[in-house]
């Protein structure tokens, strides 16, 4: 495909011609016009490039932790689209809306694209050598626990470069945090099933009953688990497979659940025991933790029809192998880790583990293994910034002062630090709390290697290579500044390698037979790499724990809600939005929210009934008040919630980051109560209770749901049978 | 029963009257013709803005893709018949009584025309490839799709336009030569010489007159009838509910003898005041166009319920939906507007004593023309709120002000055009009222011998 | 220019469509979207924007339905009345149908709209003026007229995303009416190729955007009239034909276990893309 | 009335009469004739005469892309060097200086080196037509092994006669639809146009029925073969 990665970034090159005012046709010329655009060939054409011919390479997408691998589109130097590579295990050639918009990250008009230092309330901009200096001499006179280095989950040679960093910096202090991952869960199965991240085989499964995990949307590997789900559907041998949703609010997934069962906030864990009390299977300690959990309890509890518990009971006797998941929406509160223990149990118990939650491969190389994090990790760093023990903090790959819950003040708190350096694509809202912030390469342009936290299948390593040339000349990569950073400290270590490319070259073919490239020379394995855009490899099997236990599992019975915040509020992930750090790109704030179908702004999701008692209708200006905070936001009429319950979407409401993400909607992570969950100490998302009123203001609810509602009015437009009426086996 | 007219006018006392009307015009004129060209101003405006900016200011969207302009096109369309109607229809029909009043309908409907199809110009997204659907031998070697009702229209509004302006031409060239002979010289008598072709009056040229006048009258009714059934069609011929209805074509054209009869009795009161025409535009004038009214509001009354009823029965719920809703959805205060309009306000034309009641008149053709123009948007609206598709249905689409100005602007144009013609041209037919009045003082004379003397 | 020309032409104009004695050939594009499949997650709809150049209209003037996905992903509730959507929502994109007898075609004053060989309802939007008659007779109503000056709009391209344009794509100005094309520059390209090698364009070779990216797979995509297409043995098991109004599933009621059906079929457009009914579990 | 008899026979007399007129009136092509479009200026007047004519060098020796791209495309500077390093006759020659200064840098440090030279487009088409030269060069010169100056010069015109190329085509869209229509009529078996609607369109009478209709109906000249 290529001769060496070094002569391609020639070839990378945009190239004037075809480009942007070819694209632009309509307004462009109209007739035939002789001499006025200008034809531009590159001056030395690598054979494979040709005039108005794509050419793909293949990557890694960046946009989430997935680790999907991508396939670009490349015409004249300017990368078009992304495709899903077909090899991918993660992935098989599928994408979601979110990796899409990759583009319009690497594109996005409001890139950072100098060095810029703080003075006063200005940046300025100063050239690289100075900003590693000043790096330099700030770290110069502090010791390795005055520094801190927060940063978004890592994992390849960038996070081995990291650690050597820290390293010659002799700080330990790396806080790796993400504002929404599955935390109590890790730790949860760690203790269930031995590891971290098992792996779900939905598409192996019978029945899939999910604790509010939106597999489908935005949990752990949506892609992998939407394919997954699709065989799932199709069933084995034209048996359909039966997905049972269980959460306060509807998800994604739930909205395609064969029954969503609507549970009051914070009770799966009762009713996982309450299964497993009615399924009757249970022996031992087990059978003695779910004794008390008699169906009435449990339904009077949790809020589910008793004898919907029962047919969820006799479902998943009947089908074997099942699955049962615990998603975030179990997991957010104080006694998270029981309710996810609790349903792990219910796995154990229906035989799960080992048929459809297996076990998985490790890295044979730990030191590249994901490094992952959740709240917890930020707590601790914000409770070292409140107590003004660090003075240096380095951020990258994370928006702590938009992500944090309001409660932790992380913004006063990060002012304390007295240098603070930035590592950003845009001016998000830490970045602009930072004294340097350092322009990053988009993921299209620039080198390194990814390893997913869930594996697939095999374990791999994914490649990120460049796509086009830089976009904007003064943008690094974040390898290269680690590197350069490194020089600084060791150089006769690092100065043998010239870029962050050579020391990734160099460090893979190092381990090239461990990954299977014994028997070629080292250019073809590379150029191979290169191509494939994946290395897989067999990785080191380790054992799931069949050992399940009720030992040390104790639900708090349900304690009403009320005084003065009546409702709960849950933070809804949504698959797009996330977390927000894709907020800026336009194609996901157009893209309908799938339930609400609501574009550009941030809604309440609340029950008709609960409206009604409010006389709240739709477009109201409600203001959601909690004991940290308040935000306003217009309310939409919304049945797939409980209605103790209320729901407000994460991801928008920036205060910065450009001009499609400013201004548009509000930031509920600004309310969230700081609650933690009492095992891990990760931060309880679904804890916060709030109170709603009414502003008065009244809006139009901009969205794609037209006057009827999402009412079919008597017309056959999106037909539904039922499955006894259909025959799938006959099915193509 | 009282006369239509005088029959011992002086025919120097005609010409005397009508030309006065030519004559230098009063302050109010001024005042007119200025108020006329501010709202024709504003109506440039807003296309200007929208040419540059795009059809999105008119507050249109998708579905909801056409609104006011093609609303108020079929208006102005429907407007223009009335003038055929009573200079062509009756002059076939020898009912003389039309002659004092048979002109300034017949401008009307040129101008009418004329208005409307500026709608058809500023409805189009790309108004600077309007070219494209005329169908010439072109560099890019390609027709225009014949399929289409728009290109039917199209055509048919260019035939009818280009007819009446003959037939209204046509029919003045004996007045055109009155004036060129009463007028004293200025640019005025230069152009009526020009126009009238050398008029003397002759024998050989009343003869040719008449057959060519006849002829045109004859090839005018078929278009005129034609016009508003392919304006009907660019409904009918469609899919949607609502306008999928086989009785378009009688409805919309008696809905558009409807409004111009309508508009008639408004520029009658109007021109009877400013331009004292009292002697030529009675009152039994009026009151017989009255009735003709009063007839055509309920022949329209009756389609209406024809079609509601069709619907009500039929089977096609679509329809019946849209139906519905244009009962009882956001649009209802307009649809029962016109009804009121359209069907309960005529009736009191029935009675005898308004039927020459002059401000009751004015209020009432105004209403009327009001409720037909309602009519054309219920039309129009409706349908796209509330489609087969229920995922569009739109919410609350209401026209910005873009579209309104443009209406608004409409009837500035319409008037400035009307005005300057009342100035330039006379407006009640000289030569005819002679006739009209010589007929019937020969009628009087010698009873019924006056069928002879017409020929 | 002759009229002679112009009246037999229009003697056999418009020729009827679909018709069994005149079957496409070889081409006939077709979809089949499993509605069981499909999870209403919308990569579809992105994956359009960013294949055909669509602009993002903002804010305002979404709010002023002018927005112009040419994919939509339509969610409809249950209308039973009960407290929750207990059975999920349904989920429908939904796209131009590319109606065999399109209501579309006939309307337009111009011809900018017309039917392809392949049974691809084209949309030239050069030759466009905007009279928008064709999606007022759209009973889908998937049409998208350009209501303002896109590419001149602020911060709808900004200078760098220009650049992301896909050049085999027209980028239309204000005051044209656009719509899903079925990717009809992939077709094209893989057309050049396969005539290249004298022969026609086999299944797989082909994809749609929004059938690409689609983490279900629930679209697929090809020519009806290839056996091998899985878009074919789909129709065919499904037993929905081309050229009928009314199915094999539509004639025994609730009998038939079949899913397969085309939207507003009653009217007759005869549209290219079927649909499969949702499945819902009965026993939980 | 018989005055109105003779009027009316003699109107509908000369609507037929012209009707008739019309209908057999002969098919030209409303287009214009070759004729040479005003010359372009070029950053060196390259003599196409010389290489084209002279030395006899295929139009695809240089313009490479154009059997496997929808593209012609411009040369690479390094295929000019590649030949005219070893050509020392021309080599002092002002336009081969100039060419080299593109590909060296110039000594005023002006143009950088290896920079592509700026040449302007001469047959540039509206940006909403695709015209695909691939296709047109397998056609004509793979299928019916047609001479290749000849088959580019449908479009090109002469090149070879000239030094800086010039237009002499119309390039109109009447232009290319008088060889579409004409040339693949759009017809599948039986004859009778299938789909295809813009073949309606059409001015052209095209030679369906004579080519006894066997043809497929992959039609050039529906409207998406080049406007997308």
């Amino acid at each position: 495909m290529m001769d060496s990665g070094f002569d391609r970034r020639d070839f990378l090159k945009v190239l004037g011609w075809g480009g942007a005012a070819v694209a632009l046709s309509g307004c462009g010329n109209t007739s035939v016009e002789d001499g006025k655009e200008t034809v531009v060939s590159y001056s030395e054409p690598a054979d494979y490039v040709i005039p108005s011919i794509g050419v793909y390479y293949n990557s890694t997408c960046a946009q989430c932790d997935a680790g999907c691998s991508i396939n670009g589109r490349v015409r004249e130097g300017r990368v078009l689209k992304l495709e899903g590579n077909p090899n991918s295990t993660v992935n098989r050639g599928k994408m979601c809306g979110l990796g899409q918009a990759g583009v319009q990250h690497h594109y996005n008009p409001d890139r950072v694209r100098e060095p810029l230092l703080r003075t006063g309330n200005q940046g300025q901009t100063i050239s690289w050598e100075d900003a590693y200096k000043l790096i330099a001499e700030k770290t110069q006179g502090v010791s390795g626990d005055q520094i801190a280095f927060l940063s978004g989950g890592v994992s390849g040679h960038l996070k081995v470069l990291l650690g050597n960093y820290l390293d010659s910096l002799s700080c330990k202090n790396h806080f790796v945090y993400e504002a929404i991952a599955p935390g109590v869960a890790r730790a949860a199965n760690k203790k269930s099933y031995g590891v971290a991240m098992p792996r779900f085989s939905i598409n192996k499964a019978k029945v899939v009953l999910s604790f509010g995990a939106d597999f489908l949307g935005s949990w752990v590997s949506p892609v992998h688990f939407s394919q997954q789900y699709a065989q799932f559907r199709k069933g084995v041998d034209g048996q359909r497979g039966v997905l049972v949703q269980v959460e306060p609010k509807m998800t994604l997934t739930g909205a395609n659940a064969d029954r969503w069962v609507a549970i009051r906030p914070g009770t799966e864990g009762v009713l996982a025991l309450g299964i497993i009390n009615a399924l009757g299977t249970a022996t031992g300690d087990i059978a003695a933790a779910v004794k008390a959990y008699d169906r009435d309890r449990v339904s009077e509890e949790t809020g589910v029809p008793a004898g919907q518990i029962d047919k969820i009971a006799a479902m998943l006797k009947l089908h074997s192998p099942s699955l049962v998941l615990a998603g975030s929406a179990a997991e957010g509160y104080e006694h998270g880790s029981q309710n996810a223990a609790a349903i792990n149990l219910l796995n154990h118990v229906l035989g799960n583990v080992g048929k459809t939650v297996e076990m998985t491969e490790d890295m044979p190389f730990p030191q590249m293994s994901p490094e992952t994090g959740n709240t917890a990790a930020l707590t601790s760093l914000n409770n070292g910034l409140a107590a003004s023990k660090y003075k240096v903090l380095f951020n990258f790959a994370a928006n702590p002062v938009f992500t944090a819950s309001g409660a932790m003040n992380f913004k006063e708190n990060m002012a304390k630090a007295d240098f603070k350096v930035a590592f950003a694509h845009y001016l998000d809202e830490t970045a602009l709390q930072a004294d340097l912030v350092l322009p990053l390469d988009s993921p299209l342009e620039d080198w390194g290697t990814q390893v997913p936290e869930y594996l697939a299948t095999c374990a791999q390593i994914n490649i990120q290579q460049p796509l086009m040339e830089k976009l904007h000349a003064n943008t690094r990569g974040m390898g290269d500044i680690l590197l350069s950073m490194l020089k600084q400290r060791q150089p006769d270590d690092y100065n043998g390698y010239e870029d962050y490319y050579g020391y990734l070259r160099s460090a893979v073919l190092s381990v090239k037979d461990a990954l299977g490239g014994a028997s070629v020379d080292d250019e073809t394995f590379w150029n191979r790499t290169l191509s494939g855009g994946i290395i897989k490899f067999e990785g080191s099997v380790n054992k799931l724990s069949a050992n399940a236990s009720a030992a040390g599992l104790k639900l708090p019975s349900h304690s009403e809600a009320g005084g003065d915040y009546p409702l709960r509020l849950i933070p809804g992930v949504t698959a797009s939005m996330r977390d927000g750090r894709h907020a800026n790109q336009p194609w996901l704030q157009e893209s309908p929210d799938p339930l609400t179908t609501i574009v550009w702004d941030s809604w309440v999701e609340i029950h008709p009934k609960k409206a009604a008692e409010l006389s709240i209708a739709e477009g109201d200006i409600v203001e959601v008040t909690s004991k940290t905070g308040s935000i306003k936001a217009q309310a939409y009429l919304f049945p797939g919630i409980h209605p103790e319950a209320i729901s407000v979407p994460l991801g928008r409401g920036h205060e910065a980051m450009g001009r499609y993400a400013k201004g548009y909607g509000v930031n509920p992570f600004q309310i969230l109560d700081a609650v933690f969950d009492k095992e891990t100490g990760e931060l309880a998302m679904h804890e916060t209770r709030v109170k709603i009123s009414k502003t008065g203001q009244r809006v139009i609810v901009v969205k794609d749901e037209g006057a009827a509602g999402g009412q079919q009015m008597g017309k056959k437009i999106a037909v539904r049978v039922s499955s006894d009426d259909v025959d799938l086996s006959e099915e193509v | 029963m009282e006369k239509d007219i005088r029959e011992d006018i002086a025919w120097a006392k005609i010409n005397g009257d009508v030309l006065k009307s030519l004559e230098n015009p009063r302050k109010l004129y001024w005042v007119i013709i200025a108020l006329a060209l501010a709202a024709f101003g504003v109506g440039v405006a807003c296309e200007v803005y929208q040419y540059n900016t795009g059809m999105g200011v008119a507050n249109l969207d998708n579905p909801h893709v056409w609104g006011l302009y093609i609303a108020t096109f079929i208006f102005w369309i429907g407007m223009s018949h009335s003038g055929t109607l009573l200079s062509a229809i009756l002059h076939l029909m020898h009912a003389d009584w039309r002659k004092p009043i048979y002109r300034f309908a017949e401008a009307m409907t040129t101008f009418s025309l004329m208005t409307a199809g500026l709608f058809v110009l500023v409805h189009i997204g790309r108004l600077w490839q309007f070219y494209y659907s005329l169908p010439y031998p072109n560099e890019r070697g390609i027709w225009p799709n014949f399929q289409s009702p728009l290109l039917w229209d199209a055509m048919a509004i260019f035939t009818y336009l280009s007819s009446s302006v003959i037939f209204l031409y046509v029919g003045m060239i004996p007045d055109l030569a009155i004036c060129r002979d009463h007028l004293h010289p200025g640019w005025r008598k230069k152009l009526y010489t020009l126009l009238s072709l050398g008029w003397e009056g002759t024998d050989r040229q009343w003869r040719n007159f008449r057959v060519t006048y006849l002829t045109v009258a004859c090839f005018l009714i078929p278009l005129a009838v034609s016009v508003h059934s392919i304006v009907a069609s660019d409904f009918a011929m469609s899919q949607q509910p609502g306008w999928h209805v086989t009785s378009f074509a009688p409805y919309f054209v008696a809905g558009a003898l409807y409004s111009g009869c309508a508009a008639i009795i408004t520029l009658f009161i109007i021109l009877r005041y400013v331009f004292k025409f009292e002697e030529y535009m009675t009152l039994p004038i009026l009151k017989k166009t009255v009735r003709l009214t009063f007839a055509i509001a309920m022949v329209w009354t009756y389609l209406n319920a024809i079609e509601f009823a069709s619907v009500w029965y039929g089977h096609d719920v679509a329809s019946k939906d849209v139906l519905i809703q244009k009962m009882v959805g956001p649009y209802a205060y307009a649809w029962w507007g016109m009804i009121f309009c359209g069907s309960i306000v005529p009736l009191v034309l029935a009675f005898k004593r308004f039927q020459t009641n002059i401000p009751v008149l004015l209020v009432i053709s105004l209403l009327l023309n009001l409720g037909m123009w309602l009519e054309r948007w219920m039309i129009v609206s409706p349908t796209f709120s509330h489609g087969y598709y229920p995922w569009t249905w739109d919410h609350d689409q209401w026209p910005s002000w873009v579209q309104w100005g443009m209406v608004f602007g409409s009837f500035g144009w319409f008037t400035l055009l009307f005005m300057i013609f009342c100035k330039v041209f006379p407006s009640v037919s000289m030569y005819e009222v002679k006739e009209m009045v010589y007929h019937r003082s020969l009628h009087s004379k010698k009873g019924d011998t006056a069928e002879q003397g017409a020929h | 220019m002759s009229v002679t020309n112009l009246l037999d032409d229009w003697a056999k104009f418009r020729h009827p469509h679909p018709v069994d004695d005149k079957p496409h050939d070889p081409y006939k594009w077709a979809m089949a979207i499993d509605l069981d499949a499909c999870s209403g997650c919308n990569a579809c709809s992105v994956a359009c924007y960013a294949e055909n150049n669509i602009p993002v209209v903002g804010k305002d003037k979404f709010l002023h339905g002018q927005s112009m996905h040419w994919m939509r992903i339509e969610r409809y509730w249950d209308e039973d009345g009960r407290d929750f959507p207990d059975q999920g929502v349904q989920f429908l994109p939904m796209m131009c149908q590319q109606c065999e007898a399109a209501p579309c075609e006939t309307v337009c004053p111009v011809a900018a709209t017309n039917h392809t060989s392949d049974g691809l309802n084209s949309q030239i939007y050069n030759r466009c003026i905007g009279s928008r008659y064709c999606s007022a007779n759209c009973p889908f109503k998937v049409r998208y007229f350009n209501w303002y000056d896109y590419p001149t709009t602020d911060d709808v391209w900004p200078a760098e995303m220009t650049q992301q344009l896909n050049p085999d794509v027209s980028v239309r100005g204000k005051g044209v009416m656009e719509k899903c094309t079925f990717c009809v520059q992939r077709l094209h390209e893989a057309k050049v190729v396969a005539k290249g090698e004298g022969r026609i364009v086999r299944e797989g070779e082909v994809q749609t955007a929004c059938q690409q990216v689609c983490p279900t797979n629930a679209i697929s995509f090809g020519n009806l009239m290839d056996p091998d297409a899985k878009v074919h043995q789909q129709w065919q098991a499904q037993q929905v034909e081309l050229d009928k109004d009314k199915q094999a599933k539509d004639e025994n009621e609730g009998g038939s276990e079949l899913r397969g059906y085309r939207i507003l079929e009653e009217l007759r457009p005869y549209p290219s893309v079927m649909y499969l009914e949702r499945v819902r579990e009965s026993a939980i | 009335m018989h005055r109105i008899f003779h009027l009316s026979v003699f109107l509908i007399g000369l609507f037929s009469a012209a009707t008739v007129y019309a209908a057999d009136a002969s098919q030209s092509a409303p287009m214009t004739p070759d004729s040479q479009w005003p010359l372009v200026e070029q950053p060196i007047e390259f003599p196409h005469n010389r290489h084209a004519k002279d030395m006899q060098i295929d139009c695809m020796y240089c313009h490479t892309y154009a059997r496997r791209s929808a593209v012609a495309g411009i040369p690479p500077l390094q295929k000019c060097i590649g030949c005219h390093q070893s050509i020392e006759s021309v080599r002092e020659s002002p336009r081969i200086k100039t060419l080299f200064e593109y590909w060296e840098g110039s000594e005023d440090g002006k143009i950088a080196a290896k920079t592509p030279m700026p040449w302007k487009k001469v047959h540039d088409l509206p940006d909403f037509v695709r015209f695909n030269h691939e296709r047109h060069i397998k056609r004509f010169i793979e299928q019916q092994n047609r001479p290749t100056q000849e088959v580019c010069g449908y479009c090109h015109g002469d090149v070879a006669e000239l030094t800086v190329a010039r237009r002499s085509k119309a390039l109109s869209m009447g232009w290319c639809a008088s060889c579409h229509e004409k040339e693949h009529p759009v017809t599948a078996a039986g004859g009778t146009p299938i789909g295809d609607q813009a073949y309606w369109y059409g001015f052209y009478k095209s030679e369906a029925d004579a080519a006894g209709g066997d043809l497929k109906a992959h039609g050039p000249n529906d409207c998406w073969q080049c406007h997308k």
